[in-house]
Formats: C-alpha cells, structure tokens, sequence
C-alpha cells in the first residue's frame, strides 16, 4: 500500500531531478519526495533527524563511501543482498549489501590554458614554476575532498611528505571544488585538485582549463546509494536501487556527464574511456578522519 | 501571587494595558525565537538528551578553538568599528547635510545588502587581481600567484565591515529624522561650530541608533560564514564559524553535538555584545523632549563635491563593481571565458527563466517567505518593543538579549535547531511541519525577529509616552491605540525593520539549505545549487534577476511610499 | 459626572515623594484648580486621576467606583476622563482635525456629525481654517490650542488640564478662560484644572486647592484663599501677601486691633485669636500709601502698565522679614531707599495653630 | 554688546509670511521686548537674529557687522548670541550641571573655573544641589530654569530669549526677571526678550516692540505704549483696553473734550486732533464705578483675588462696539445685566492716520 519514497541526495540539483523523473517513468505508481544538498549539509540534516529518533528517508544517494561506512557501522543501514551487481568491480559496493557506487566522480588535476607547463603527475606541482598557484578543496570543508586526502595519504609513494612540500610551495585551499574551479578558470591561481565533472563540462561551453587524470591515479567518490534500516517503505527503497544499478540508470549518469560506474557503458564526451584509481581504505580512512584532517589544519593552517 | 501583584512588579503589564494580548505575544516570541537555540544549546551539553560535558570539554580544550575565538573577535571588532565609520560618515552627509541626490544616494547605500558578501568578496579580488580586464588594460595586473591582500584578516574585517555598514547607515539615519532641530541649534548658540556640534551633541543623541546599528553590525559579523569562508580559508584563518562547518563536514555522530557546543560560544559572545549595548543604553537618558520639527541642513559649501565624490567612491566599491561583476559573468557562456561580443550570450537568463522551472517557484517561494516574516515580525515586534519600552516589562527586558542569539548563530546551526525542535508532529494539531515552507519560515522569524525589532525598540524610545496616554484618554481601548496611534507613531521604524528583514531574507541561503524540500526551494537554495553544479554562470543570472527584483520593489515601495507617514521609507528623507 | 474622592494618596519615584498623602474631594460638577509652584506635584496628582500612574498607597474614588487602590486600578481609557497635557501630547500623523476627531471617532459617532462637532470646536479655540495643517507646522501656542479642542470636544464626565492656558497670549487665554467656565456650566462635568497661575485659578474655580512639596496646604473659595489664608505659606504664595509679626492688643467679633512699632490698625481674625503675638497676612489692597502712618523705605518700584508696582520695607522691622508689596496707579519711579507711609486698611491674622 | 538692526526683514515659509518687511533698531546694550499673540512671528524674528535662518530679504546687522543680508548669512555659532529655547532644548544625554557647563567648554574655560560659574548659575535659578540630575527628571518648569542657567553662563552679547519664564510660577517668574534685569544692568548685554505677557514685558523692557501677523505695529517704551497707544490693535491688545468711538468737542494742548451720548469728559489726545468723530482708547484705570455718570450693563464679573475685574457695555452704543473694562476692589459678584454707571478720568484720542 506504500508507494511513496523518500529520497534524500547529494546529486546535483538538475541531475537529481532527471533521475527522480526516470525512475518514476520506469516505475509507475510509486511517488518521490526528494531533497538535494551537499553531502555535508545533507548528512547533518540527516544527523539531526536521527538525533530526534525521526530518520525520514528511505534512499541515500551521496558522495562517498567513507560516509556510508560510517552509517553502516553505526546499523544505521539495511542490507540488500540480492541487489544487482553484475558488472561492477568488487571495490566498488559493499560486501554486506548496505551500499552501492553509480557512478564514478574522480579528483584529478585541473590547470588553467595560460598555465607555464602542462602538469602530467602530483609531483609536477611541487615545482618552482607552479609557486603560489596551486589550490585545493580543503578537506576540512569538503567531503570529497577528504577522500582524496586520504587517498593521497594511505599511498606511500605521496603520504604526508606531498602534502607538506605542497604548502612550503604555496598552495592555498579553498572551502570547495567549485571555488577551487573558478579560481583556475579566472586565472587567479593556475593549478588545482578538482573533481573531473566541473571543468569538463565547462571547457565544452568555453572555459580555458583543462582535466587531467595524473600519472599516479586519481582519487574518486562513486556516488554510492543505501536504504536506511529504518526505511518506511523498503520494497520501494530496492526499486530505485535496482533503476540506478541498471543500465538504464548509468546511461543517464553518463548522459549527465558522469563516468558510470558500470563496466561497458559509454562514457560521456570528454571523459577518458577508463580512469585510473588509488586504491582507498575505507575502514581505515574512517578511523583516522579525525587525526587526519587535524595534520591537515596544521600543514595548511585554519 | 496574585496577577495584580505580578503585575505591580512589572513582569505582566498593569491592567487595561492589553494583558490578553500579552500572554500570546510572549509565548510567540519564546517559541519562535528562543526554543531552536535552547533546544541546540541543549544538544550541546547532553548530546543525545544525555547530560554529559564530556564534548564541551574536549571542543574547550582544542588550541583550534581558542584561535578561531580571538580571530573571530578580532575580525568582528574590527569590522563593528569599520561598519561604524563608514555608516556613519554616510549617515551624518545624507541625515544632516544638503548633499545632492540624497534620496539616490540612501537608495544605491542600501542595494549592497541584497548582493551575497562571498559575490563583493569575488568581484574585488577579481578586480584587483591577475586577471583583472581593467588592470591588464592598464597593464599592471600583477602576476598570477601574487599572494592577494585580500586573504586575510583584514580583507575579512574590511569586506564585513562593508557589508554591514548600512546597518549603521539607516539606523542613524531614522534616529536623525527624530532629532529636534532646537537640540543642534543651543549647541551652535553656545559657539560650538560643526565639529564640536557633531562630537558632543549629535553623535552622543545618537547613541541609542548608533549603538543599535552597531551590535547589530557585530552579532552580524561575528555570526558570517561567506566572507570568512571565501577569504579566510585560502589564508588558513579559521574563525568560529568556520570552525563550526569543519566540524559538521566531519564524518560520525558527535557532528551535530560538537557544533553546538562551538554555537555555545558563538552565543556567549553575541550576547556580550548586545549585553554591552544594553549597558551603555541603561547608563544615560537618551529621550528627546519636544517634537521633531524641521529637519537640519548643514551647508557644506564649497567642500561639497568631496564629500559627494566620497558617497560615490564608495557606492562605486561596494555596489558597482561587484554588480558589474556579476552581470559579466551572466552573460558568459561559461566560466573563465573573456567577455567579448563574440562571447556575450543571453542563454543564461533564458535558461533559468524558461528551462528551470525551480527558479521561478524560488522567487514566489522566497516572496512569500521574506513578506510574510517581515509583515509578521513588524506585527510581533511593535507590541514587543511597546511592552518593552513604555511599560518597562520586566520579563521581556530579560529576554530581550536573548532574542538576538538566533540571529548570532551560523544559520546551519540554527535549522539544525529547528530540525530538532519540529522534526516530530506538532503537540496539538498534530501535523508536522518539518518538510513543508512552513519551517522555513518559523526558521527565519527567529533568525530575523532580533534584526526586525532593533529599529522599533529605537523608536519606541524617542517617542513621548504621552502619545499613548492621550489616546487612552479619548477612550481608545488597547487594540484601538495601537492601531490608531502607536502603529503609526513607531511605522516609520517598524517599515525599517521589515525592510531589513525583507532584505535579509530574500536571498537567504544558511538557513534554507538544511531546511528546504522539493517544491519549498528558496531563492538562495536554486543559487546555491546553480553554484554547486558548476554552473556559476546561471547563478549569477539568478542573482541579477535578485537585485533587479529587488531594485524594482523598493521604486514600488517608493510610489507607494509617498502616502507613508514620513521616514517609512528609509531612501525617502 | 462624579464626585471624585483621593484618600490619603501616596506617589513615590524612587527616592522623590512626588504626592505625600493628599485628601482631597472634588465635588460633583464642581471646577477645582490645584494651583502650587513648580514641581509641587500637581501634574503627579493629574496623572493619577487620569489612570497613567497606579498609586503607593490610600485611594481614589469617583462616584460609587473605586478607580484605583491598594488591589484595583481602572485603566485609563474606561474612566471617560478628558485630559489637556501640558506637553500637548498631540499625534504628529495626524492633521490637526482628524486629531480632534479621534475621540469622536473612538465613540463611533458618524461621520457627518463629526465634522460638524470638530469645526465648532475648531472654532472655540481660534483655529477654524487650520484643521489641515500638521501640529508640527503649528506655533507652540496654536499646537496647544489643538490639545484643547481635542479635550473639548469629546464632553468627558471628568476634564482635567494640566496647566492649558500656560501657552496663549492673555486675550486668547481670557477668552480661553471664558470657554472653559461655559463648557463648565453647560455639561456641569466635574473639572480639574492645574496651574501655576494664581489669577487664573481665581478667576475659573470654584475652590482652589494650594499645594507645595507634594503635599495640600489649603483647599478653599477663591475669595476666602484669598482674604482669610490658613497657613504663612498660602498667605505669602496667594496674592503675593506679606506676613509680618504684630501684637495684638484686643479682639473681638473676628475682628481685632494690632498695634506696629506705635501704628494702630484694626484687622480681621479666626475665633481662636487672642491677644499678644501674632502673625498678620497683609495683601497690597489693604494697604494704601498716605502722608501718614506706618514708615516704609522704598525697596524697588515696577511699571506694570497702567500701575506701578512697589515692594516695601518697614523700617522698625529687621532686615530678614517680609516686604510688602502695593499698587499705586499710573508710573511713578521711585528709587531705592525713598522713605514713604502706608495706611492699613485691612488685615488678617493668621490662625494660631498655622504658626 | 552691539546696536542690532533689522532692515525690511522678510521671512516667508511657504506661503506663510511670517515675518513681513520688519524694521526694527535694537539699541547698544537695551532691553527690547517682544511682544504679540501666538502665531505672530515672534520666535522667528528671534531665530532670524540667532542665525538659524536665512532671510528672504533685508539685512540684519549688528554693529559693524552684517549678519544676515542678500549675500552674507554669518552662522550662529560666530554671533555670540545666547538663546534660550521655549521647548527648552536641554540634551538628555548630559545631566544638568553638564548642560549648563557646556558653553564654558566650548569656550576653553578651566576647569575649577568652569564648576565655580556652574554653580553660581544654577544657584541664580534656584537649582543648587540638582546639578547630577538629569533633565528628564526635572519638571516642566525645572527644564526652563536649566536652559536659562546655561545662557547666563555664557556672558553672550546679545541674549535672545523665547518665552523663558512661560512655564514658571509666579514667584519665580517675578524674581526671575529682577534676575534679567539685574544681568542686563551688569552686563549691559543687548537683549531681545520674546513675550506674550505684556506685564512681563511692561516689568522689564526699556522699549517693547509690539507685533501682529508677521508685522510691527509700534516700538515705545512701555508707558508710552499704554498712556498713548498708536493703532487701535495696539490700543485694545495692551491693558486690555477699549476703543469707543466718540465725538470730540474742543481741543488744545494735548487735551481734548469729548463728548459720548450726553456724557462729557476731558481726555489726552495727540496734536494732530481734529474736533468730530473720533476713536478714544480708555483703560481699566481710567474709568471709576459711581452713582452717576455713563450708564452702562454689566457683561461679566471675575474674581480675580483682591479684586473683581468688571466687564461693561456702554448701554447707548450699539452691540458690536468694545466692551469696557475696569476693577474693583474685594470681591463683588454683579449679575450679568444689572446697570451701573461709570465716569471717565483719563483716555487717550487715537491719532488720525491710525484711524
Ligand atoms: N517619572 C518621574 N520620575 C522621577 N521623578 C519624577 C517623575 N515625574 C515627576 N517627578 C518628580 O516629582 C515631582 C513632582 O513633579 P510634577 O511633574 O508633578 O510637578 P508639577 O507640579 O507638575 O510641576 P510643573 O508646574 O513644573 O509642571 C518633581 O520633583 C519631579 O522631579
Ligand atoms: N518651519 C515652519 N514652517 C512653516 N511655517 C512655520 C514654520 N515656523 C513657523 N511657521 C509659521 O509662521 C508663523 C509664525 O510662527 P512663530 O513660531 O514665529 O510664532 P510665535 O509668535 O513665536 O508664536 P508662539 O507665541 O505661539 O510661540 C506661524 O503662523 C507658524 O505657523
Ligand atoms: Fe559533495
Ligand atoms: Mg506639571
Ligand atoms: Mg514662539
């Protein structure tokens, strides 16, 4: 009797609305309610229903994984066993069931055309010519941007040396990947880390920047989708899994400019036809959050 | 006790002074105002209805939190003495001289705080900055990566100090209107020439205005996240704001408790600040005896064009180039791209117009939510300050203080305050209202109540009570006095407060982006998301759509203004 | 229309005793002045009656009603009492009509009605034409005379003004005075008149209530505050009268003979008079200058239009007792110093307990 | 101290003359005083003088010095010129010692110096000991001593004052003014006094001028204005006196017989009479009750302490004709109506262009 779903997601505002429209054209008869933010703002949403006992979601759809595992060792999930994921690489769902990536949002690096030297790894940005302009998401702000801190610093090759020779060469941090974006498209700095959808898709309406996946890899968050263990409607909740698994799902991922997660989906123009990618601990990028982002603020500064 | 002792003692006003409106003014303004604050205050000393200090205690004893304590009073300072001077130096030409083009000018003063501080801050670094159009043209644009002067404490304190100069501005500005000539006049008379005049007579008449303006102008400050956001964290400088949003970004469930146990301090520190401003109201008299007759006009004679030149250059810096900034990169396809006529596109205002239906919902959505607080906080607010002020209420003078923590408190904060509170259906009627437009405008009635009843307070401060006791008199029962007499004795105030009110929450993004649901989007929320996205070139459409909204409403409120008790319309003088 | 009762009122700010147990009775229909000198407490004993001041202490009654008490206060707007404030109290948003109109307006008489009712009362004080301009663009005394319309016109059971003629010009507030004897007599509304103004208050009230430092020093007929004081400081405050200590030799019929350093005269007196020392009020009606009689040196001399005032010392007398003042006609400058002799034609001792 | 001249002032606000074509001397270190109804331009001839308005045409000089003119517009804190304000203008945010202070700080006195002098002023008003006060703890009458004392203090050379003694009493008001006197006796400071109480401004004025609408009607020294009044306005406005006509029989040296329904009467007249029809002024001091003489119908009896002020009709002249006035002593109370008889002992014949 229950045909009404809520979906709380961090998709971006159109694309959310695109998703919610397709899902309800491919399942007739069941309504959503959806919300959108950032998945910070989204989470402490979320945080603060939970702290009033009244979690009103059935789906989750955010950013990263770290996020979920977070939820998932708190049993703040349901696990959906049978869910399909043929197709997708085993890094990319949870093993329990409680979560799933769709899609794959990587942070590479991004310079700007009047850029001195075309930037091909990590490394290049310690070099003199790139002093005072590098800039970055702080991953005190920004959820995706802490992947990538500790993706950066779970590798043994960068580790927190990188960081460290990044700041002594003056990079700065902005609160998120969209200031760091406009800083490089404006020309204020030259070089940053950014997530690879905004500067793709703004060079193909005209914006002087360039996406590169560095030789060392890029650090990703897959956009993963949950059910909440105390969903009102669970039935419903394994529907919209099931749409954003399918490939009916990637390809509108795709066709809204991210690289699906699944293989065999056409990736969208601009997009390279595979990323490569750290690996990422998420258990131990969960327990060291709080130490991490820490280091950071003393390296950084704020 | 007995209701007639209560009241003797002066927590319920003396009888026949609207006792039965009382009660339900009271229980508004506790429930609308004070009961998400205490409700996240809790949250911050028993974390899961829990009392425990343990997380206060560990957020007390990290060295980020004492740093981000003196930055966040220094930038607040400093910006409050900046927002003072310029406001100041503005409200004095305009209230006091016979400057050209004073409505013009009160007008243009006003436009800057429809433009989100974060749009000001990127506009002048722009400006200034490498790629500068003006400074390549002129070919001294510095070299990319040239460390900007603006990261930095002091380009906080300068860009909040800007931001909340109008503050100051128009509180002044009304409080100069109620001077009487006569009070300028005895002074001149004395020998005091203008300096002399303004330091000891005008300036400290205008306490009661330029101490509101100003605690205004720090609970603001001190409550910004934009600007601090923008500047601060390329330069590291982290401030209690800041510092609060790292914590929420952090990943586990002691968030929310962590920040509000930072929003404890947020708070103490408002509340310093407006407990000072209760304190140097409380030691002198400010009422002025006898009427406000004609209004002064100084002649500045020959030094006249400096000071216009001066009002301008201002206007110019914190009006002109950020609009033009933004209304730059609204015509730009995408972001970076030099503007030229080949660029120059129109498909920004077309898209958001015509293809995304959501903006249009926003601007009826965030209409309605800025009308509807400021009509209802001007409502609330007049009964406040007269309970307040002329019946020396001794229950609403405690709280007074209080009712300006909401608007102190990073707006996050504050709706993580009304998740909390509204979240389950309502006691009574048992509906609830969380999800729904309605809790966003209960957020921005306790967000704005302080900001609403600032100006009445004022007002009801320079009015002579007599005013009201002639009404009673004439056998004018409560209801009827109010409307008759008081409403439009304390308009002119009241019409500044919802001003501010309406202005503030029209483009309101902290509050409504934890709060909002489909279909409840608010303006700030659709420009917010545009940005978000990527897609810096629609929101800045959006946001030229805002300002000229806006412009368009205040000449409405001027045509319609004319027929207004003088001084309803700030710009008017 | 009621008599109004105060009973052994008490008014406090803070440390100040701005109305120190004052009884006092206004009669049914009767127009009393409380006359006293600045910050006597007469605007404190106004505010009271009107229902803005709830009192420390003792009460006030109009009729039948308790107006206010230790346990009961009416409000203000349900007492139908007509107030003139001194400071005008006039509402800058409004014209000076629809000020006038608003107590009308309050009772919900009809419109056309209204009009008719504020023209005329427009007229009566001088302002018929004006009804469309601002009280700000008004004199101070034009705004005044709006304050009283106001009053007049809304016929209240009880008037009171706080000191209403204070701001016009004499033949203005004589008419004025006029105005409010007639609107007295016709409604026969019960009337509280404040002033500081002795002549006034003479001339409009029925009795006259004298008060200083918050307390009531005499409440009586014009003509009897006038000619038989109670205490030394109504007989110097009312008249400008002089005390000055006789000796009284015999008396008898309140009547009685005195005797001054050798000048005999014949004086009224209460019936508790007896002989030996005694205080006398003079006023200068009783007293007139002559070739003989009691030595008096010139103190000062005023023109005073028509009449010249002098203020005189008598000579046996020391320094630090009163002067006494009278009237001769005409201007006459006489210097300082100019011995001249005075004739008394009357006086009156005063009560024995007063002294 | 300066001779102050006004020059065909015209001040207008609107369409409101205030001050129409006004040519007024105010000589080196005199006393003038203003004087007029509500309305009539008083305080904006004062405002003119003070410099806080600019005059549409004229000139205002004082001295040497041009203060106001088409060109030159000195401003007022280069005048020297000390105003005390009718609405008071005390600064709430200043206590009253602070208040009366001020001008002294301006003036760069020091500061034991400065206390002494407030001290001394506020004792001169009667305010010693209320110096920490803050004006709005003063009663009305209180805030006008206050502004006074901060004008004394400054030793101004030309002192304007509005109304200052308005809203004291009458004991006050009276030592008040020997205070006035006795400041401008040492100062010799040239004073402009605005008034509407013309036995104020009789007490103290070596001239007064007297206004209407916005115009002058007459500058004379007091006595002159009452004995021999110019126009009829001024002949009725001062003393309150009446202007009959009459027939003139004879006349020679200033002294005329007039004739009125039978009754005749010497009367002073200017030189220019001419016998016929004319206006004759009479005042309350000049007419007598007696068994004999003009038959007159009482109009109004007023108490007026000590005193009972008469108002009569002349019973052969018609009904719009001047009412006469005059006092007798005591308290008598005549019924409208009733028929008494009067003699004349003095009146002036108005002069014929004021006619
Ligand atoms: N609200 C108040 N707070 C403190 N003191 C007051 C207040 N109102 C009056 N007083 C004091 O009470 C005393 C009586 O004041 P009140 O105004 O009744 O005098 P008044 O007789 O009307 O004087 P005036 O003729 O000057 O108007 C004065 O000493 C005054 O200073
Ligand atoms: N600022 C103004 N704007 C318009 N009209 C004014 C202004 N000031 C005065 N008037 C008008 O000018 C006339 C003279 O006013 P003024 O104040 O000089 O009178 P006044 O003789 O001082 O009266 P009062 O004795 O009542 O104080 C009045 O009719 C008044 O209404
Ligand atoms: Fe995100
Ligand atoms: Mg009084
Ligand atoms: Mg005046």
């Amino acid at each position: 009797g229950n045909s009404k779903i809520v979906v709380y997601t961090s998709q971006l505002e159109q694309d959310a609305q695109q998703t919610v429209e397709a899902f309800k054209k491919a399942n007739p008869g069941i309504d959503v309610e959806w919300t959108r933010t950032g998945t910070s703002a989204l989470m402490n949403k979320l945080r603060a229903e939970f702290t009033a006992e009244a979690p009103r979601p059935d789906v989750l759809l955010i950013a990263d994984m770290v996020t979920m595992e977070g939820l998932k060792k708190e049993g703040r999930l349901l696990a959906y066993k049978n869910a399909p994921v043929k197709g997708y690489d085993k890094e990319l769902y949870d093993k329990d069931g409680n979560y799933f990536s769709t899609k794959i949002i990587s942070t590479g690096i991004v310079y700007n055309e009047k850029a001195p030297f075309k930037p091909k790894s990590i490394k290049d940005l310690l070099r003199s010519e790139a002093k005072n302009l590098v800039i970055m998401p702080s991953p005190l702000y920004s959820g995706a941007a802490a992947i990538h801190m500790h993706t950066i610093t779970q590798n043994p090759d960068l580790g927190w040396k990188l960081y460290e020779r990044l700041a002594a060469n003056g990079a700065v941090t902005s609160k998120g990947n969209g200031g760091t974006f406009k800083a490089v498209a404006s020309g204020e700095k030259l070089y940053g880390f950014v997530i690879d959808y905004l500067p793709i898709r703004n060079k193909l309406k005209g914006s002087p920047v360039t996406f590169i996946i560095p030789e060392e890899g890029a650090s990703a968050v897959t956009e993963p989708v949950a059910i909440l263990s105390t969903a009102n409607n669970p039935e419903g909740a394994k529907k919209f899994v099931d749409f954003l698994l399918s490939d009916k799902g990637q390809n509108l991922a795709s066709k809204q400019g991210f690289m699906p997660a699944k293989k065999g989906i056409t990736p969208p123009e601009g997009f390279p036809e595979k990323i490569k990618l750290m690996p990422l601990d998420t258990g131990k990028a969960l327990a060291n959050d709080k130490n991490s982002k820490k280091k950071f603020a003393k390296v950084f500064g704020g | 006790m007995k209701l007639s002792s209560i009241a003797r003692s002066g927590i319920i006003p003396a009888r026949g002074n609207g006792l039965s409106l009382f009660i339900p003014v009271i229980l508004a303004v506790c429930i609308l105002s004070l009961m998400p604050t205490v409700r996240l205050l809790i949250e911050g000393v028993a974390p899961d209805g829990v009392w425990g200090l343990g997380i206060l205690r560990e957020i007390i004893g990290e060295q980020s939190t004492w740093t981000a304590l003196k930055h966040t009073m220094f930038v607040g300072l400093s910006a409050t003495l900046l927002a003072t001077f310029v406001g100041c130096a503005m409200g004095l030409l305009i209230g006091l001289t016979d400057i050209r083009l004073r409505k013009t000018l009160t007008f243009c003063f006003m436009v800057p705080m429809m433009i989100p501080p974060q749009i000001t801050a990127l506009s002048w670094i722009q400006l200034f900055g490498p790629s500068s159009a003006l400074l390549n043209m002129l070919g001294i644009a510095p070299a990319p990566g040239t460390p900007h002067p603006m990261y930095s404490a002091w380009g906080i304190a300068l860009l909040l100090g800007i931001q909340q100069a109008p503050l100051v501005f128009l509180s002044l500005k009304s409080g100069l209107a109620a001077m009487p000539r006569e009070m300028v006049e005895a002074a001149r008379t004395c020998g005091a020439g203008k300096t002399r005049v303004l330091l000891d007579i005008v300036l400290p008449l205008m306490t009661p205005a330029l101490t509101v303006g100003m605690a205004l102008a720090f609970v603001s400050c001190i409550g910004n996240f934009g600007i601090p956001a923008m500047l601060g964290i390329p330069a590291g400088y982290t401030v209690l704001t800041t510092l609060i949003y790292q914590k929420l970004a952090n990943f586990g469930p002691d968030v929310i408790a962590e920040a509000a146990s930072l929003s404890i301090l947020v708070s103490l520190l408002a509340l310093f600040g407006v407990l000072l401003q209760s304190y140097v109201l409380s030691r002198k008299d400010f009422r002025l005896v006898g009427a406000p007759s004609e209004s002064l006009k100084y002649k500045l004679g020959k030094k006249k064009w400096i000071a216009e030149s001066g009002c301008w250059i201002v206007i110019i810096l914190i009006l002109v180039v950020p609009v033009a900034a933004l209304f730059i990169s609204s015509l730009i396809p995408s972001y970076g791209v030099v503007l030229s006529a080949k660029t120059m596109t129109f498909a920004n205002y077309i898209s958001v117009l015509f293809k995304h239906d959501a903006t249009i919902r926003a601007f009826i959505n965030s209409f309605a939510l800025a009308g509807g607080a400021s009509l209802i906080l001007c409502l609330i607010g007049i009964p406040v300050g007269y309970f307040m002020v002329w019946q020396r209420n001794s229950l609403l003078r405690f709280l007074s203080p209080l009712i300006e923590l909401p608007y102190a408190l990073p707006g996050v904060v504050l709706s993580i305050g009304c998740i909390l509170l509204f979240i389950k259906p309502l006691p009574v009627i048992g509906i609830s209202i969380y999800g729904t437009i309605w809790i966003i405008l209960i957020a921005y009635l306790a967000r704005f109540l302080a900001m609403g009843l600032r100006p009445i307070v004022g007002g009801f401060l320079q009015t002579d009570v007599a005013m009201e006791e002639a009404a009673r008199m004439c056998g004018a029962g409560f209801a009827r006095r109010m409307y008759d007499i008081v409403l439009p004795l304390i308009m002119p105030a009241a019409a500044t407060g919802g001003l501010f009110v309406f202005l503030a929450a029209f483009n309101e993004l902290t509050v409504s982006v934890l709060l909002w649901s489909s279909g409840s989007e608010t303006l700030g929320v659709v420009i917010y998301n545009m940005d978000d996205s990527g897609n810096s070139v629609l929101s800045s459409s959006v946001s030229i759509l805002v300002i000229l909204a806006v412009i368009a409403l205040m000449l409405v409120l001027s045509a319609i203004g004319r027929k207004a008790p003088k001084g309803s319309i700030p710009w008017q003088c | 229309m009621a008599e109004v009762v105060l009973k052994d009122v008490v008014k406090t700010y803070g440390e100040t005793v701005a109305v120190d147990s004052v009884s006092l009775t206004v009669k049914n229909g009767e127009l009393l002045a409380l006359l006293g000198a600045s910050g006597c407490g007469k605007t404190t004993i106004l505010r009271i009656l009107a229902g803005f001041e709830e009192i420390d202490s003792g009460s006030v009654c109009a009729g039948e009603k308790v107006f206010s008490s230790g346990s009961v206060h009416v409000s203000a707007e349900n007492r139908n009492v007509g107030v003139v404030f001194q400071s005008y109290a006039l509402w800058p948003h409004m014209t000076v009509a629809e000020n006038v109109e608003y107590p009308l307006k309050v009772d919900g008489i009809k419109n056309g009605n209204r009009k008719l009712r504020v023209d005329e009362a427009l007229e009566t004080v001088g302002l018929s034409g004006r009804g469309e301009c601002r009280p700000a663009e008004l004199s101070g005394g034009q705004r005044q005379r709006v304050a009283l319309a106001r009053c007049l016109v809304m016929k209240p059971d009880v008037v009171l003004l706080d000191e209403p003629l204070a701001n016009l010009d004499v033949h203005l507030r004589e008419s004025m005075l006029h105005e409010f004897k007639e609107f007295h007599a016709q409604t026969e509304a019960t009337m509280v008149f404040v002033t500081h103004d002795q002549s006034e208050a003479m001339a409009i009230a029925d009795r006259i209530a004298v008060m200083d430092s918050g307390r009531l020093l005499q409440v009586s007929s014009p003509c009897e505050l006038y000619e038989c004081p109670a205490t030394v400081q109504v007989a110097r405050f009312i008249g400008r009268g002089s005390v000055i200590p006789v000796n009284v030799t015999a008396c008898a019929d309140g009547k009685c003979e005195i005797e001054l350093e050798g000048y005999h005269a014949k004086v009224r007196c209460p019936a508790d008079t007896a002989t030996g020392e005694c205080l006398c009020a003079f006023k200068g009606e009783w007293l007139n200058l002559d070739n003989d009689g009691l030595r008096c040196s010139v103190v000062r001399s005023v023109y005073r239009g028509g009449q010249t005032a002098l203020e005189l010392r008598i000579c046996s007398l020391p320094d630090n007792c009163d002067v006494v003042r009278l009237n001769i006609s005409g201007y006459k400058k006489m210097s300082p110093g100019e011995t001249v002799c005075v004739t008394i034609a009357d006086g009156w001792i005063l009560p024995l307990h007063s002294q």
